[in-house]
């Protein structure tokens, strides 16, 4: 994680390696758009202690589904103003089939399982609380035994 | 702010945990950390029972959140030990 | 298409817009391997002329399946040392999931469609021309009427 | 190297298309662009066996190569107007 602007380039050459043809890279940005209004940034924050632990278990699945994938992430936490990103997975393979698949699966894992929050702050300065679409207790594997409501793995 | 004990000192065979709130639920309780005493044997929902009775606004929470345990997600028969550190999480919204 | 190496930061840059939450970089690398044997380089050579209109065929049709998708691509030509990109293609894109597969597409398009050819040049300086798989004339989408073989469009 | 005319000169009711080889093929004949004079109504197919029978080496280019006229992939079927490009593509390998 990250206070600072996120450099997708330093996240490219962290996965470089001699027999990897492939590299996916997924920068996900603070956008503007008519559904959600005039939001001028968000703040992210998170349970950062955990926030790495997670992130380390999403990159022990990738790398045991792909043995040769390297990956690299970073989400930015702070004040994001539109239009900067607030989180990058860099992803290499030997082949694009793996280094597209395993960017995938760690973005959408990370949207899932991290423990960050955003608060949308709009032009007059008003907040809101943001959550992900489905990141109910439901959608987020536990580390054994029986869950609330129907977990879905 | 920290809130050293906001439960009664706990009996000598009680366990005492930190839980730990973040983002909506903190703004919502006016505390981010709280030290709890449960009884021995207790699981997460019980520690978030006694959070909904003795946390401001704690009947505000919901009664099935999102909760972590010493960092991992983690499911709410899971047994808590002496020490541990439980998150309450507001539903998640990286990326 | 260049002789210069590939800078992906300014492919990014080419794609980014105030609605576009999800930028896609996928970067393709000379690699060395095993199988392939001690690969120091490889001379890649163009159709110039077609690569860049069949570029804009390629560009065009994921615009209209993807209609506020923003791409930007590029294919190095000459000498490209192991370890350095040879193509790269950038996409923009609302949300992840049309990122992804605008990203994907343009990229399998352009291996099965781009007139570029590559000798490998071993390290003992002897080179050997190389094609893709699958890179036979009932690979390639013709512009209409009936071919040889059995094109699979 | 451009050959600018390896076919006789056409006759009046003729086309005449540059062809292109490229990479292996272009080292095979040892020639890049070929001027050809064609018959009227000439498809892809015919353009290719011309070149087969008059460039260098032309009987090892493939009976069915991959071809481009005027800068887009081709079928064999394709006709062919007076003043196209068509190019002998080797199997494909960008990327």
């Amino acid at each position: 994680m990250t206070r600072q602007p996120i450099e997708p380039l330093g996240l490219l050459r962290r996965v470089g390696g001699p027999g990897l043809g492939a590299v996916t890279l997924f920068v996900g940005l603070v956008r503007r758009s008519a559904e959600d209004g005039p939001v001028a940034a968000i703040e992210y924050t998170a349970y950062e202690a955990m926030l790495a632990a997670e992130w380390e278990r999403i990159f022990a699945e990738a790398e045991q589904r792909w043995p040769e994938l390297r990956v690299a992430a970073c989400h930015r936490l702070g004040v994001v103003p539109v239009g900067e990103a607030s989180i990058a997975v860099a992803a290499a393979a030997p082949h694009r089939a793996e280094a597209f698949a395993a960017c995938r699966y760690v973005i959408e894992e990370a949207k899932r399982r991290l423990p960050v929050w955003k608060q949308e702050i709009f032009d007059d300065g008003t907040r809101r609380w943001r959550a992900n679409q489905a990141a109910g207790p439901e959608a987020v594997p536990p580390q054994g035994g029986e869950g609330w409501g129907s977990p879905s793995f | 702010m920290h809130v050293p004990a906001t439960t009664p000192a706990a009996p000598a065979s009680s366990i005492r945990v930190t839980a730990r709130l973040f983002a909506q639920y903190a703004e919502l309780a006016g505390v981010e950390s709280v030290s709890i005493a449960l009884a021995p044997g207790a699981v997460v929902a019980d520690l978030v029972a006694a959070l909904r009775r003795t946390v401001p606004n704690g009947e505000l929470l919901p009664e099935r959140p999102l909760v972590a345990v010493n960092l991992s997600h983690a499911r709410a028969d899971q047994p808590l030990s002496d020490g541990d550190e439980i998150a309450l999480l507001p539903p998640l919204a990286g990326g």
